[in-house]
């Protein structure tokens, strides 16, 4: 007893001696811990592939200049395993003993949420792409930045180009998961949908990652909607068409989902039946947007795709824009001091393969959803502020295509 | 009997059914002050049924059963035991981690009238306990060590650091061999001088006629006689239903 | 004796090591002392009482949603609302004990399994704790004095359970554990003695959650009721020794370094190895470490084969 | 003299590196009835389990000429050498018919079952009764009825009984002893290990009692039971 | 009409639900062991028939027999090599080893099939008919076959088979079953190969119906085990039909209360269950 007593203090003193290794000069260290495995890991990796290759093409063409000095950045990648409080740990494990100066995000925004603590508390920078919940910016908090745009406005242009078909629904299905990012997509849908003069005749919240919904389903088919409003994760995305095709559930014109639509796996799991599919995205791989480093938005498509042999989402350009936040408030600020460094940030106003970046009030930077369609297994952009292709609308009945 | 003193215990119509089937059937007696009441019967016949309905462990579907004068059928079993009743079971139940100390300390602890709060004191009535037993030599061993005799041993130690005033005995004589039985018989002698009632549930015939002031007989959930030993071991139906002709 | 200097002279010297390490030990560390007080709480109920309970983190949720709750949407301090989460914890285990201490063995690990998932889907319909989008906490940059609370109640709870171990109440819940028929018996209010035990294990283990909410300052459903944080409860009081005083100090210690050790250096396949030494932990210690130091001493490393020996069909 | 059915030669078992069996010598010939009598804890059950194989055991065991100390449990059941066990140990939650069943899970030959059925229910017509009942449901009488009526199924060559006795109505043991009786005049061969000597030795031909894992005494059950020590130590005043 | 089309929805639901319950329910009786890694079991037999019919393109209803078979192998070496060295310590311990089992086939997986998810997706799967104006899938429909085909296969391999016979005998009574020639290290092993088989194909249909992740085992462990309380541990039938009441259970809170009380109510029936049933629980304790 007295032995196991001693043991255990033996044990505690080694995970007390934790390294302190010491940063190189001339290197700005960016740290982040990502889901590479556990439940999360298949979106998580976007983010670690993203950091990675941005860091790279930074580095390549020279690093960034600090005032009279040339510094690269490093980057630190942990996995948390999907595991929130591992999470935690990780990030102040990268602050204090790993000594990174700034940090990059996770991906979900519970994640972000926990993770953006750590950054408040050492009131060090952190910019992430991988939340959008509101939840996340409602805190006042002064370090936290995020590059996806705020979860209420998703579904805004969506509905403002259904205004713009022929039937316009006239009534809408609202289905979604009950986390925090899809409680805050719900409730700015809602406003969007009144605002329209659109009725919401069924408003079902289920629960995340559940995948059961027949349900549901039956209830969409036996109110006969004009449109479906989808929003919840990429599996559940998936089961719904699933569950909807074998329960042959077809809303009268259209359906719509928040995530799943624009992933190259979504399409492949699903095979022909994701045709159709409505979904958004808050960027596509455009020549139009012109990048420091990469060029464009498709030559850093290409360039992951080529590195890690499949395609980009918004999750990776998004991850990517992160870092090249820090990139030029860097050498705006002139600085590595985090509390000039984050006032840099705070004035970001760049152009990037990702989107003009520039954070709002709260930390939130603010981008249109595009419209995306499934059309014979290409996904098409469809709308934004007006009809960039033409949509097949309205969507034809199971047993029709 | 005396017959001043009202019995200690007094079961009217005391009846158990388990899913439509009848265990014990309307069984009446009573049990006078410091007494040996002998309970025998064939396997089946409900006899470990009515000392677990005796203890609590089982809750009667009818019938009255009254503990000194009080009535206890609807108490909860360690009411009963704090009232001052004990007993040992069929398939004795040590606490197997615990050493033979520990386990009739637990008996001193929480037995008639709550017990002995202190766990030191307990500790040291336990040991006397053992003593008396025979088993003063093995208090640090484990229970599940104890071989069968001493396993017997102490499951009585156990019950009696209760300090009971009826004690329930099992079949404690199960598996013993001959001389054991005495040993145990002796025993059982002993404790009832130091004043305790007593009802033993046992197939040893030899044991019974020794020990028994009455006897009393189960037959299919029924009582079906009851008496002095002597005449109630030569009663015909006690013979055809249980002893067999060999023994009788 | 012994056992209370150990623990003493542990407590002390653990409680000047803030003084000597840093932020990411104090993360760590706080994190193991909250997970060292929920294994020590199951300890009550699981070790001594002999209830395998998987309904523990949902004592570790009320703690932290009654104390979170009543922060966030009440503005009470947060001494308050670790007595509100308590108070909500020990009441639910008085509610839920009195039903479902009734079941043995496997029928109550898994009703207490069902009842932890359940409080834990209920909650995140409740508007009031923020449904299943969770609440935010304000943020506090004080870890010693998390630290500091932890071990203290750490403290507090291993006291707790070293009376136990040697009290009359004690000595009942031992009896329950090794044959609760015999117990009840021979005078044991076995009821009442399972849902004290129920109630201490719940209060102890709410307050590390309530602990826990302040410190970590946002919280969900699925981590306030994560039912693998109750697996790790069972792990590391079993490896440790269950129904000891030191032993579930001593194993969950042990596991939480192993495990930190593990996903700091092999981040990606921690969780692999994880589950290979739980494996043959159970294979080759099935009696948990304070069994080894004995059973070691006694038969040499022979000890680890004699268990697979022993236990093999 | 008959055959040697089991023959025991320096036997030596334990629990755990404590020995329970000291250099035991044991031995039953070809239709025998032999009982084994000693007191509690003196390692009778313990010499029962180390024949069927289920315990570790070092020194000679042979069956039917056959070494089988190397045999595991069910190869030696398959050889015809079967037990009887302490407390009954049925299938609770089976059927009577299927326990009676079990005895036969090893028996190739299932054209001549039927037969065997009707042989055990003949011994015991109560169980023909209860057949469709659970043996859990028995009373202690009819399921030591029941583990004998399974132990019968198996055709064995050698009957090892333990116990039979323990915690019966005397009327009952009179009924099973009646039985042992008939089964020996069919040919199968018993091991009776008895606390009650008084019932043991009304049926056996030869004895051996055996004290703290070693046998004392042995011969025929009339001379033992004259025998003044055994008298004293097992026969009571 | 909604309140039919619910109803149908949960009774084809249920058939799956109780085919993940009888392989828990089987290794639980029989063994005794909680099998926290059955949940892992089943998703090993969904990427067994995925990588079949998308590597070989083998029908998943015609893989789904080998992707069993695979599975028994895979169940029986566990046994045998693994957790016949514990079964006889405490109960405590086989919750333990089957924990530490589940998150070992989990990450294995994950380091093998990857994190993306799967679907078994063949050309038919979302392919359905109308009865009186109710939709009824297919897949679903067969599921629902398949679990009860499988549940009277169990029950026949139980009680009117030699081997069945031994498997129960070995359950009640381990000590008398090795007396009477049964060799329980094999009969455990052929147990635990035939509990996995059965998730196998459970796996199979989840992943034909739904997705595969390496982590959907967590939460098919906790529902298997549900439904293997409710239906009980004797009687496959009653497993199925202890599925059927929870998806029937949990489409009608899904209509009436929302589908977020999904879990509350399955959960929340294997407590009152378990409570209201107290005779049943004690007597097996």
């Amino acid at each position: 007893m007295k032995t196991s007593a001693l043991l255990a203090t033996v044990a505690f003193a080694l995970a007390a001696s934790g390294g302190t290794a010491t940063a190189a000069d001339n290197v700005v260290k960016l740290g982040a811990s990502v889901q590479l495995t556990g439940t999360n890991a298949n979106t998580g990796r976007y983010y670690q592939d993203a950091y990675r290759l941005t860091v790279d093409k930074i580095n390549d063409a020279g690093g960034i200049k600090i005032g009279d000095k040339t510094y690269k950045l490093q980057l630190d990648i942990l996995d948390n395993q999907s595991d929130v409080n591992l999470s935690v740990r990780q990030y102040v494990q990268l602050l204090k003993s790993d000594n990174v100066d700034f940090l990059l995000g996770p991906f979900a925004s519970n994640f972000a949420l926990n993770d953006s603590s750590v950054a408040e508390k050492y009131q060090v920078p952190m910019v992430q792409g991988g939340g959008a919940s509101g939840q996340i910016y409602s805190r006042g908090y002064k370090y936290i930045f995020g590059t996806l745009p705020p979860a209420d406005d998703y579904f805004a242009s969506t509905i403002d180009m259904l205004g713009k078909v022929d039937p316009t629904p006239k009534t809408v299905a609202l289905v979604a998961a009950d986390d925090s990012f899809d409680v805050s997509v719900a409730e700015g849908t809602r406003k969007h949908i009144k605002d329209a003069g659109m009725k919401l005749v069924l408003d079902k919240q289920f629960r995340d990652g559940g995948g059961e919904f027949s349900s549901i389903l039956s209830q969409i088919k036996s109110s006969d909607v004009d449109a479906v409003l989808w929003t919840g994760h990429e599996t559940d995305a998936l089961n719904f068409i699933r569950q909807a095709k074998s329960l042959n559930v077809n809303p009268k014109d259209f359906y719509s989902f928040t995530v799943g639509v624009p992933t190259a796996d979504f399409r492949q799991a699903l095979g022909k039946d994701a045709n159709y599919a409505f979904g958004m995205t808050s960027w596509l791989p455009n020549e139009s947007l012109k990048d420091k480093w990469f060029g464009d938005a498709k030559s850093f498509a290409d360039a992951y795709q080529k590195k890690y042999g499949y395609a980009p989402d918004y999750h990776a350009a998004s991850g990517a824009a992160d870092v090249e936040t820090f990139a030029y408030a860097l050498e705006k600020a002139g600085s590595t001091k985090p509390d000039a460094v984050r006032d840099a940030i705070a004035k970001s106003d760049f152009d990037s393969l990702y989107a003009h970046v520039k954070y709002g009030e709260n930390g939130q930077i603010d981008l249109p959803q595009i419209v995306v369609q499934i059309q014979d297994g290409k996904l098409v952009p469809v709308y934004t502020d007006h009809m960039l292709n033409k949509p097949q609308y309205p969507i034809p009945a199971w047993g029709k295509r | 009997m005396s017959a001043a003193e009202p019995p200690i215990l007094q079961a009217k119509g005391l009846t158990k059914r388990f899913a439509g089937l009848v265990s014990v059937d309307h069984v009446d007696f009573s049990l006078a002050r410091n007494e040996i009441l002998g309970l025998i019967g064939p396997n089946g016949a409900g006899k470990t049924t009515l000392v677990n309905m005796i203890s609590g462990t089982l809750r009667p579907s009818e019938g009255e059963l009254a503990f000194k004068g009080e009535r206890i059928d609807t108490l909860p079993s360690y009411r009963r035991a704090h009232l001052g009743i004990a007993r040992t079971f069929q398939v004795m139940k040590p606490f197997p981690g615990l050493s033979t100390l520990d386990n009739v300390a637990v008996g001193a602890m929480f037995g008639t009238g709550g017990g002995e709060k202190s766990r030191a004191k307990a500790r040291e009535k336990a040991r006397e306990w053992l003593e008396f037993t025979g088993l003063g030599n093995r208090l640090e061993a484990s229970a599940d060590s104890l071989g069968g005799p001493d396993r017997k041993r102490l499951e009585f130690a156990k019950a009696l650091a209760m300090e009971p005033e009826l004690l329930l005995l099992d079949e404690v004589m199960a598996g013993l061999t001959a001389v054991e039985v005495d040993q145990v018989v002796e025993l059982i002698k002993k404790i009832r001088d130091q004043g305790v009632t007593i009802l033993v549930i046992e197939h040893v015939i030899k044991a019974i006629r020794s020990l028994s002031d009455r006897v009393l007989v189960l037959h299919h959930g029924e009582a079906i006689a009851e008496g002095d030993p002597a005449t109630v071991l030569e009663n015909p139906q006690v013979v055809e239903a249980y002893l067999g002709k060999r023994r009788a | 004796m012994i056992r209370l200097a150990i623990i003493l002279v542990g407590a002390a010297i653990l409680a000047c090591l803030p003084f000597f390490t840093g932020a990411v030990f104090m993360q760590f560390a706080i994190n193991a002392l909250i997970l060292a007080v929920l294994t020590q709480s199951w300890n009550i109920i699981g070790g001594f009482t002999g209830y395998v309970s998987f309904g523990n983190s949902t004592f570790y949720g009320l703690g932290i949603y009654g104390t979170a709750v009543a922060m966030v949407k009440f503005s009470l301090p947060f001494a308050v609302g670790l007595g509100c989460g308590a108070v909500l914890a020990v009441l639910a285990a008085l509610l839920i004990g009195i039903p479902i201490l009734r079941l043995r063995g496997p029928y109550f690990a898994i009703a207490t399994l069902g009842l932890a998932a359940a409080t834990g889907a209920l909650v995140s319909t409740i508007d009031l704790a923020g449904a299943n989008t969770g609440l935010v906490l304000p943020l506090v940059r004080a870890d010693t004095m998390f630290y500091e609370l932890a071990l203290g109640l750490l403290l507090v709870c291993t006291l707790t359970v070293l009376w136990i171990a040697t009290s009359r109440f004690g000595a009942g819940l031992v009896a329950i554990r090794e044959d609760e028929d015999a117990a009840a018996t021979m005078g044991v209010n076995t009821t009442a003695y399972k849902v004290i035990a129920l109630m201490m294990s719940a209060f102890f283990t709410a307050i590390a959650g309530g602990i826990y909410a302040y410190w970590i300052s946002f919280i969900d459903p699925s981590s306030a009721f994560d039912p693998t944080l109750n697996v790790r409860m069972v792990i590391m009081a079993v490896f440790g020794g269950p129904g000891t005083v030191l032993g579930p100090l001593a194993g969950s210690f042990i596991l939480s370094a192993v495990y930190e050790v593990l996903s700091s250096w092999i981040s990606t396949a921690a969780a692999l190895l994880f589950g290979i030494v739980i494996v043959l932990a159970v294979i080759f210690t099935p009696r948990g470490i304070a069994d080894v130091l004995v059973g070691v001493r006694r038969h040499g490393w022979r000890y680890l084969t004699r268990n697979i020996r022993e236990n093999r069909l | 003299m008959n055959e040697t059915v089991l023959s025991i030669r320096k036997l030596t078992a334990g629990y755990g590196g404590a020995p329970v069996l000291f250099d035991v010598d044991l031995e039953v010939r070809a239709g025998e009835i032999v009982a084994l009598v000693g007191s509690n804890g003196a390692g009778k059950t313990t010499l029962l389990r180390a024949v069927s194989r289920v315990l570790r055991a070092e020194g000679g065991i042979a069956f039917n000429g056959e070494d089988i100390l190397p045999l595991p449990p069910e190869k030696v059941f398959s050889r015809g050498l079967v037990q009887v066990p302490e407390g009954r140990q049925l299938f609770g939650a089976m059927t009577v018919e299927e326990n009676l069943r079990m005895g036969a899970f090893r028996r190739t030959d299932k054209r001549t079952l039927k037969e065997s059925f009707e042989h055990v229910y003949g011994l015991f017509p109560i169980l023909e009764e209860r057949r469709r009942g659970l043996a859990g449901n028995l009373s202690g009488g009819e399921q030591q009825m029941c583990a004998m009526g399974r132990a019968l199924m198996a055709e064995p060559k050698l009957l090892l009984i333990d116990e039979m006795s323990l915690g019966l109505a005397p009327v009952i043991v009179d009924q099973l002893l009646d039985v042992l009786t008939d089964i020996r005049s069919r040919g199968v061969t018993v091991l009776l290990v008895e606390q009650d000597v008084f019932a043991a030795f009304s049926v056996a031909d030869r004895g051996y009692v055996m004290e703290t894992g070693r046998i004392t005494r042995e011969g025929p059950v009339s001379e033992l039971g004259d025998d003044p020590a055994v008298r004293e130590a097992y026969l009571g005043a | 009409m909604l309140l039919v089309q619910i109803l149908v929805n949960g009774v084809l639901l249920g058939g799956l639900y109780g085919l993940m319950g009888l392989g828990m329910a089987l290794v639980w009786g029989v063994l005794n062991v909680v099998n926290l890694a059955h949940g892992a079991l089943i998703m090993l037999g969904g990427y067994l028939t995925y990588y079949l019919f998308t590597g070989l393109g083998i029908d998943p209803f015609v893989a789904l027999p080998i992707a069993a078979l695979g599975m028994f192998v895979i169940g029986y070496c566990l046994q045998r090599f693994i957790l016949n060295l514990i079964v006889r310590s405490a109960m405590l311990n086989t919750l333990l080893i089957t924990f530490g089992l589940s998150v070992v086939i989990t990450y294995l997986a994950q380091l093998l099939f990857s994190a993306d998810f799967r679907t078994i997706n063949p050309t038919y799967s979302g392919a359905n008919f109308a009865v009186a104006g109710i939709t009824i899938p297919v897949v679903s429909l067969a599921a629902f076959v398949i679990a009860f085909v499988l549940a009277g296969a169990v029950w026949w391999l139980l009680n009117e088979m030699t081997i069945g016979r031994a498997i129960r005998a070995t359950a009640q009574n381990l000590t008398a079953a090795r007396l009477y020639g049964v060799d329980p290290r094999n009969i455990y092993a052929l147990t635990f190969g035939i509990g996995a088989a059965l998730a196998g194909v459970a796996g199979g249909l989840f992943g034909i119906l739904t997705h595969l992740t390496p982590y959907v085992g967590a939460t098919l462990t906790a529902k298997s085990f549900v439904i293997a309380i409710i239906g009980g541990l004797s009687n496959p039938f009653k497993v199925i039909l202890g599925g059927i009441v929870i998806g029937v259970a949990e489409q009608l809170a899904s209509l009436y209360l929302g589908p977020t009380y999904i879990d509350v109510i399955s959960f929340g029936l294997l407590v009152v269950v378990l409570v209201v049933r107290p005779a049943r629980s004690l007597r097996a304790a």
